[in-house]
């Protein structure tokens, strides 16, 4: 009964302190190589199963994960990473977690897709598209029914918003007020099929304002906007007034998943978007105001870079799981 | 011990969810009309006066959503008992209970859980028809995360369903409205009932008779009559699918050296080829005749007054079974 | 493969003649007075079952289905002999299948809830809350890829507003322009729950608006406005302009089913809606305009109640099922 | 006869619905990405050129709505050939499944039909994990109203294919995605493989190996090296589960008096408790020892390397079990 003793997050208004533009930045280069990493991982063979990689969206990984406190939870998806190391997890236990490691925070035998790190208050990547919706809108009930102050943010793609499960999510969460932020990563397909193809109606924002949901479509390329933008939802939610939706335009700088060719794709549009990379154009900002310089950013990447490089050397020697393993944690 | 009364099993298993929600915060009540309303079936009544409107959640007709919030509300730290109307609508939440609340404790290596219970009715004779009267049990039992409970009378009822409040893994709780009414003596502080333990109703030497919830009572039912002609059937109720309580249902056979396993689902792929082999396994040697299986029809359950009786067993048929493996 | 040789419908341009309101009267005096019989029967307990009637909702289900042609196709729900009776279902067939009797036009196997009536374009009632709007989608689908030109009209109440399915149904009808409109009958509940409880948003149309899908609110007691309503709405999908939404506010004069209490229902409220019934209204308008005279009226009302008064007879001494029909059908 | 030729599985199951949506114009297609991109295994290549988007239907990621479509569809004259991608998310669809497309024949009294097939993928052996391997097929066989398809070949499950398409009833069919690759001899017209009817796959007088899709393949492996040390195993592959052709297990089983059932699903209450106890029931008196039965372990599918290979079995643990029942 481990969780029925978990306390109540502490009062967290982290809207109270200057926003942290630089822990932001860095966080955003540990995910962008830490992708890298695993893009080359994958294909050399190393990945066991599939791998859904996030670079590209990392602004808004991290423009909303900025924005909790530490007692709020998140529920990811299946490109996830980012969203897992922005909420705190280690980057060696996420990466041989990736690999299949014994090491591995879930023990190896969840992978990419599966990854659950609740001490960091993460619910989970989710290998359903929309699975974890639901589990961050329930998790928010449990807290109110406790009387905790905590949010509850659920990120799902552009594919999610043609589940009946987001619908049914949002209204309960209206009806009931709960503190929940919806936070859709529109990378404009859902694996080859471009969102315009399946998604009807004049306005992605209506599918949240039809529930009565304040509803904003965002840059979700420029990390500063993600995260105001989110500070306001959760500030809401904290305060009692119900769920926010955020529309985060983004994209992916690779295909669906590590060896997608991509012919869906039109060249001028990738020219486009990746014109708009959150990275550099957060280091400029940076710079530009004086919170730093650019070769401090350029120590910074070669710290990242060698962080990185580390963990992988250590995964790769990490060893597989035992045997013994196979028939552990099935029930309690 | 407090002095048992004599109360019927709705009433039995409402006062195990009243015990277990006043013993722990965190158990919350969730599902359709089971707030004010008091449960369609009653079997909530009077909760929501106590409890109120922060722990007994009326949902929409959301089931894939609310019970997927269940499942979040549980890896939170609450202790749902999320109720599905009529088993029938179990199909809707199938995905949130497979690959989100079976899988949780095992994809985070242990350090995650889905403390939750999943309650619904199920079973025949009130002419509900086709989509208003199955029992997916057989399914949730082949689901390894999933715990499988299936009472067959009121204190076991009422034991087993603290004990799935209590439990912390996920626990699919089968309620068969036709005994809701039934009677039987519980004891008024409710001992717990283990998951996992199967319950002897009956002792008998000339054959064993395993009931599936309901299938157990009317096993009684024939095992009294054949009693009238000198036959002994021990009747054992094993109460949980999953786990299951083998060594006792062994047992019994090694003594009895015969075994009738009666269900009341559609026969093909249901639990009683599971039970049945087991035995045929372990206890072959002891057997005089293969394991008997009685099912219900492989049809979907009309309405009709003179077709839904003949849908599944019921005394007389497991009272004609017996006679035909004994002879 | 007898469904493969269906053949397309006729054109069907019922919009192009005068609207046959005295025909619509006498089938909301038909559904009035079955489902009297059936009350009146269940409450002595010759039904098998729950029985769920729609007396006060017969605007909507008769407004709705005059507007069809002969090809076009409906799929109804649990509150469902109105839909029934006004698409073609022989009264002593529903009424036999009702009670459960081997004459039943499902033999008796599937009662009030199950009952499927293709052969008058009738995809079935449904014990599913939400079950048959995919089916009539669907089957709007399948018309499509053949060439033909039905439209296919989903009956649901307020209760399914909140299903996922119904919003993916919308989603995939409007991003395939799909000859199909939504009808919500809205009759303020869902079981003893009020909409307001379990509905979140300012507006139950935009429900439909947020897929693109001209949607509108009208008065489900009146079976002029609701024929009218849906007539445009028909018209609109036979030319290959895709799905509409109507919601018809409308009022179940009994409880949930026969037998239910109704403590949840306020007495004010229910007089108001009582104040509104269809059918004297109707029967108002029609002597007003001269379509009709009172006496004649009377004469309808007394063919109607014989007319029923037979079937019942006829089907309380109708035989139950044979043992031997437990097994047929399972498959073909 | 048209002269067979070697080519794979995936290509094997693609010119059967070639062949059947050239036949009927009735038949569609219905699924996520199965169009213009081809299948995200290549399942679908090419059949988008050819047919177009009225008959081949890419949906939005709506699994339950779109499933529910497609059984509207088949009521009203099409006859759909329905995707889910992975056989994890047919838990999405159970509600349409179970309480519409296998009832409608039963609740309409035969006036109405769902002449569709639901296609999915399963299968370890890539490390997809928990939410990417199973197969429901246990579920499926428990519903009354369906039928249920596991193919282990290239050409059975061509020849299934177009059975299933042309079948008038709902038919799963369920495909092993390892074997997408595996080759075999395929006559060039594709002849149609008669739902209900095992086939051997290889004979022989000591023991009967029944093996459910891709274990059948594991199944003849171990014969092979059985047959080295002199002992000629049986291999059967019953093909559809339901309907299922009971009386070649049993025709089997007399001969060879010892049966094992290999499936690749969990265990517990799986397909192979049904099966074993058939043959229990059916060839007691012909048995020298209880069917045993392999399956899954009853967890769910770790990801990682060392341990996915262990949760189903492999030619080594059929070869090791066969040795076991023998002694
Ligand atoms: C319920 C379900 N259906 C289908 C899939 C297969 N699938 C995996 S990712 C994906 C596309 C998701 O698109 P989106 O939500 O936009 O996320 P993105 O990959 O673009 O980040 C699909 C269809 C799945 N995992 N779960
Ligand atoms: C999926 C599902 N959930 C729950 C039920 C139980 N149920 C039957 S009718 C009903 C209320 C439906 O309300 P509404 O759609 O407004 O129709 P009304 O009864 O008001 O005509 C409910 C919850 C059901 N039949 N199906
Ligand atoms: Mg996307
Ligand atoms: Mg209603």
């Amino acid at each position: 009964m481990k969780q029925t003793t978990r306390k109540a997050a502490a009062p967290g208004r982290p809207e109270k302190y200057p926003p942290d533009w630089l822990g932001m930045h860095r966080m955003m280069l540990l995910i962008r190589h830490f992708e890298e990493s695993v893009r080359s991982l994958a294909t050399a063979g190393a990945v066991p199963g599939l791998v859904h990689l996030c670079a590209g969206q990392e602004a808004t990984n991290v423009g909303v994960i900025a924005a909790l406190a530490k007692g709020d939870m998140i529920a990811s998806h299946h490109r996830g990473h980012g969203h897992c190391l922005a909420k705190g997890a280690n980057v060696f236990s996420l990466l041989a977690e990736i690999l299949g490691k014994d090491a591995g925070l879930c023990g190896g035998r969840s992978g990419s897709m599966h990854f659950i790190d609740l001490d960091n208050g993460n619910l989970g990547t989710n290998g359903i598209v929309g699975g974890g919706i639901p589990l961050a809108a329930g998790a928010a009930l449990a807290a109110r029914a406790r009387g905790g102050n905590e949010v509850f943010v659920c990120f799902f793609g552009d594919g999610a918003l043609n589940q009946g499960l987001l619908h049914e999510c949002m209204n309960m969460t209206a009806i009931w007020n709960l503190p929940v932020v919806f936070v859709c990563e529109n990378n404009g397909f859902g694996e080859f099929t471009a969102i315009d193809d399946v998604t009807a109606g004049p306005s992605i924002v209506a599918r949240g304002e039809v529930f009565g949901i304040p509803s904003k479509m965002i840059d979700g390329m420029d990390v500063r906007t993600v995260f105001t933008t989110t500070q306001r939802a959760v500030a809401r939610a904290r305060a009692g007034k119900g769920p926010s939706f955020i529309v985060c335009n983004t994209w992916r700088f690779g295909g669906h998943h590590v060896g997608d060719k991509q012919d869906y794709k039109m060249d001028a549009e990738t020219k486009r978007w990746l014109a708009r990379d959150p990275i550099p154009k957060s280091g400029k900002r940076l710079i530009a105001e004086g919170l730093t310089t650019a070769a401090k950013l350029k120590t910074l990447e070669a710290q990242i870079t060698t962080q990185v490089r580390d963990a992988v050397d250590r995964v790769r020697n990490a060893p597989e799981a035992a045997a013994t393993r196979l028939a552990e944690h099935v029930y309690g | 011990m407090v002095e048992p009364r004599v109360i019927t099993f709705r009433e039995a298993v409402l006062e195990a969810l009243f015990l277990e929600m006043h013993a722990d915060p965190n158990v919350m009540l969730i599902g359709e009309d089971v707030g004010a309303a008091g449960g369609v079936f009653k079997q909530t009544e009077g909760l929501f006066k106590t409890f109120g409107a922060t722990r007994i959640i009326d949902t929409p007709i959301s089931e894939p959503g609310a019970f997927g919030m269940a499942i979040g509300a549980a890896m939170a730290g609450a202790r749902p008992v999320f109720e599905v109307m009529f088993g029938d609508f179990m199909t809707l939440c199938m995905d949130q209970l497979v690959n989100q609340a079976a899988k949780v404790r095992y994809m985070s290596n242990g350090r995650a859980s889905v403390p939750l219970v999943l309650r619904t009715t199920m079973g025949t004779g009130a002419n509900l028809g086709p989509q208003h009267s199955q029992g997916f049990y057989a399914w949730a039992a082949h689901v390894p995360g999933l715990k499988v409970v299936v009472p067959s009378n009121p204190a076991d009822a009422a034991g087993l369903m603290r004990a799935a409040i209590r439990d912390d893994d996920p626990v699919l709780f089968f309620e068969d409205r036709m005994l809701y009414t039934a009677k039987g003596a519980v004891e008024a502080d409710i001992p717990l009932v283990p998951i996992g333990k199967a319950r002897v109703l009956r002792e008998g030497r000339d054959i064993t008779l395993i009931g599936i919830g309901r299938m157990a009572q009317f096993a009684l039912d024939a095992a009294k009559r054949l009693a009238a002609d000198g036959i002994e059937a021990e009747v054992i109720d094993p109460r949980t699918l999953v786990p299951l309580d083998q060594e006792a249902l062994l047992q019994s056979v090694r003594k009895t050296h015969r075994a009738i396993v009666i269900d009341g689902a559609p026969r093909s792929y249901g639990v009683t080829g599971e039970i049945a082999s087991i035995i045929n396994e372990d206890a072959f040697d002891w057997l005089d005749a293969p394991v008997m299986r009685l099912g219900a029809a492989d049809t979907p359950v009309p309405i009709s007054r003179t077709l839904e009786p003949l849908w599944r067993p019921d005394a007389a048929r497991i009272e004609k079974a017996v006679w035909t493996l004994l002879s």
